[in-house]
């Protein structure tokens, strides 16, 4: 059901852990999927210079934070604001449908962190208008048809 | 990849030698419909007589009270919708527990959709109803009582008799399904006082797609199947034939060695679950400790989830199951975990490994060496966990 | 015992060898259940998408188009059922005509008990039934139209496109029991443009106890099995995968040969006919004399019973058939040979040769030695044979 690089992903995550004093920290999640990732960023000039993250959730919810903090690292805030799910679920290869929904909390899960890093240091970025970080991100409606 | 070991009974089970090698002539050579009258079709029906004296013998029913059917499935719809449109004149009320089966739980709700009203009883942290609970549920206008008699998630064994006994005496139609309960467990449907008993040959070591339902003799029910005059009228459509005579084995070896199967499925289970308690922190076994089926294991283990707990074991070759395997296709957590009253996330982080009879002690050792760094791993992944050791990591 | 030879296709067939080996590793070792998450349950997911993929190509239908349940009579209930409870807010009325298969019969029997209400379209003497019946027959309220494909015992063929295209016109669900039609009709379910349509896998040298429900996308029907997740939620109980890998694999045979199949069934079926017809008088060829299926002989003999008949074809070694195999424990004659003007003693007195895939032309040879003096003996038997031939005897 999971393609190799998923496995990949889920077996040999990437950027566990936490960074202890990191500019940037965002929690996402439901508790009703039992899915919680945290994001930890070190910024340094703009610049993404360090992302780990943890997870508590499916085999998706592992690979997708894993790859997402792949594709965020080096990057600068901006360009990871323009980190969407359906990047992050291609960048595996693809998902099942009824697993999409666990790559939108590893976006969520970005923009969360750069959300309380702009709010801590005052500034703006137009990517999270209308970003709401405590928003319940559960998009369990995959349910097939009857 | 490395060993396999299946600890998936519960979710199937694969068929035993002596069961193909009984199906194998029916499949080209005896195939006759038994509803023929020349020789291809005698042979088939003498082997269905057979086969339906085989699974009667075990249940202690008469062979004229056993009618097959294609699963565990049918066998429960075919019973609980059967037995309320039978009844219709003289109610409308069923009673039935909030851990059954989604085979029984989804008929339920169809009902209601139809014009029935349901009662879903409580159980208690072990999965147990209470009898006093089902007493009380009981109304003038209850027609049907029906009540698992095994989980098939936290192997919980309800009290069958004595609901029985209960439902006979108010004249309400009791129906089990003991799908599960099926091989792992004596049962006597003349001692117990069932009505309808519902099981399935793929969970004995007999082949998928084929099932039973006891109907005792007397009790008039509706069919779900119409059409021609197989089994009594009363479920139409060509016998499966190689299917039956499979089950009608499974059923005979499953009796001839329940004892021994107990026994073996016990010291397995028991050691499962006395060494994953003691090595590995922070978890809790679901189910009841005594009145729990032989080969079921169920445990939570806090801070993890299920799906990557089962990935994790399948990447070493361990096959196991995280609640039902026919929910797995949900993301909502198990309904009989939230039943006994689990958290959402813990209820996520359980873990069902079910032994069966080609397991051996070193398959149980693989899983003892093998879960708990695997659980290690996860929960370092885990935010929760972080939040309970503290300054720990 | 002499020579056997089987001419009851309709009935059931043995299963082709190919079908068996396919079916073979998924009894013990490719085993799991599909719904777990584990490499032995995605072997199941694997080998069941395969099986889909191959039977929605012999109809031309959609992957997700295909419903595996557990045989036609199941397929025929569902569809049936399900349409018209679906379907109950905006009426109750259904048609369907006198010759249909029990499962489709006692279906609609059974609807009417429960408020809906029945047309029963007569046929004509071929057994065909005549479209403005059915275009008078529709009334507001018609919810449902279900009509056979090809008939199980006399082997006629309705215009299905005709009728597909006037129930879309008038937005009535169409089913059509495509059960005898399906591997020996080229049938295209886009471009017949039918709702529903049943089959059965032990018809098409498959396994007996697998069936398939075409539901055309976007249609609504209520389950007829509540329960698990499988078949996207519309068919629950734990997948028969061996059954419905052979299934696939019978599938596939009989589309990569069908003009082959047609051909040599056509030829063998003309010859039975021809010669029959010829040398025993007093008969009649029951059924449409083109519009049949390929394999289908449906002779009547005056003055004699089926059931001796049948008796003494099975002494040489004949299997046949006296009507439906469905219909054999009744005593009543063949509500198709009555809905096509037969009296009550012709109808008894019919013969059902179907062939097969395995049959060869020295069996066709076997047949037209061996039943002219079983007819004859019979005849001289019967004191209406007597009264014919006045004071010949
Ligand atoms: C026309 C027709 N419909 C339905 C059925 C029922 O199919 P099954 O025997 O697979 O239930 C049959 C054969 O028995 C049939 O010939
Ligand atoms: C308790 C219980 N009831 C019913 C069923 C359904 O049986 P089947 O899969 O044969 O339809 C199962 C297993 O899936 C079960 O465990
Ligand atoms: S994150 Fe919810 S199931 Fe994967
Ligand atoms: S005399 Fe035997 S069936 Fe009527």
């Amino acid at each position: 059901m999971y393609s190799e690089k998923v496995m990949d992903h889920f077996m040999n995550p990437r950027n566990v852990g936490e960074i202890e004093k990191a500019q940037a920290v965002g929690e996402v999640g439901n508790a009703k999927c039992g899915d919680i990732m945290k994001m930890y960023l070190q910024i340094e000039n703009d610049v993404i210079v360090d992302v780990k993250f943890k997870t508590f959730g499916c085999g998706s919810a592992i690979a997708t934070s894993s790859m997402a903090t792949e594709m965020i690292k080096g990057k600068t805030v901006k360009e990871a604001l323009q980190l969407t799910n359906k990047a992050v679920a291609e960048a595996l290869d693809g998902l099942p449908p009824v697993k999409m929904h666990c790559s939108v909390l590893a976006e969520q899960a970005v923009k969360a962190a750069i959300y309380n890093y702009a709010k801590e240091n005052n500034v703006h970025y137009e990517e999270l208008e209308g970003f709401v970080p405590d928003e319940d991100h559960d998009h369990h409606d995959h349910e097939e048809e009857e | 990849m490395n060993r396999r070991v299946y600890f998936d009974y519960s979710a199937t089970t694969p068929m035993k030698k002596e069961v193909l090698e009984e199906m194998l002539p029916f499949f080209n050579t005896d195939f006759g419909n038994p509803s023929s009258i020349h020789s291809y079709g005698r042979q088939g029906k003498t082997a269905l007589d057979i086969a339906r004296d085989k699974v009667a013998k075990t249940l202690n029913a008469k062979s004229e009270e056993i009618f097959f059917t294609g699963g565990g499935s049918e066998a429960d719809n075919w019973a609980i919708k059967g037995a309320a449109f039978a009844s219709r004149s003289k109610g409308n009320h069923i009673i039935t527990t909030k851990i059954e089966h989604h085979a029984v739980l989804h008929t339920c709700e169809y009902l209601e959709k139809e014009g029935f009203e349901v009662t879903y009883l409580d159980v208690d942290q072990y999965g147990l109803i209470d009898m006093d609970d089902l007493k009380n549920a009981i109304k003038e206008n209850t027609i049907l009582i029906t009540i698992m008699y095994a989980n098939n998630e936290i192997g919980t064994i309800q009290p069958i008799k004595e609901i029985a006994h209960l439902a006979k005496e108010k004249n309400i139609i009791f129906h089990t399904d003991a799908v599960q309960a099926y091989g792992n467990e004596i049962i006597d449907v003349h001692e117990l006082g069932v009505d309808l008993l519902s099981i399935s040959a793929h969970k004995v070591y007999g082949p998928k797609g084929v099932g039973a339902l006891y109907i005792r003799k007397g009790l008039r029910i509706h069919p779900l199947i119409h059409g021609g005059a197989q089994e009594k009228r009363r479920r139409a459509g060509t016998e499966n034939i190689p299917g039956i005579v499979g089950f009608g084995k499974a059923a005979e070896l499953a009796y001839e060695n329940m004892e021994g199967h107990i026994n073996k499925m016990e010291t397995m289970r028991n050691r499962l679950i006395k060494e994953i308690m003691e090595t590995i922190p922070y978890t809790k076994l679901n189910g009841h400790p005594t009145k729990r089926l032989p080969g079921n294991v169920n445990i939570s283990f806090e801070f993890i989830e299920g799906e990557s707990l089962l990935l994790s074991l399948d990447m070493v070759g361990i096959a196991a199951s995280s609640g039902s395997a026919c929910t797995s296709g949900s993301l909502d957590p198990s309904h009989v975990l939230m039943a006994i009253g689990l958290s959402h996330e813990i209820a996520h982080g359980s873990l069902r490994l079910t032994v069966g009879d080609f397991n051996t002690e070193e398959d149980v050792d693989y899983v003892i060496e093998k879960l708990p760094p695997i659980v290690d791993r996860l929960r370092q992944m885990s935010p929760l966990y972080e939040k309970v050791k503290g300054g720990n990591k």
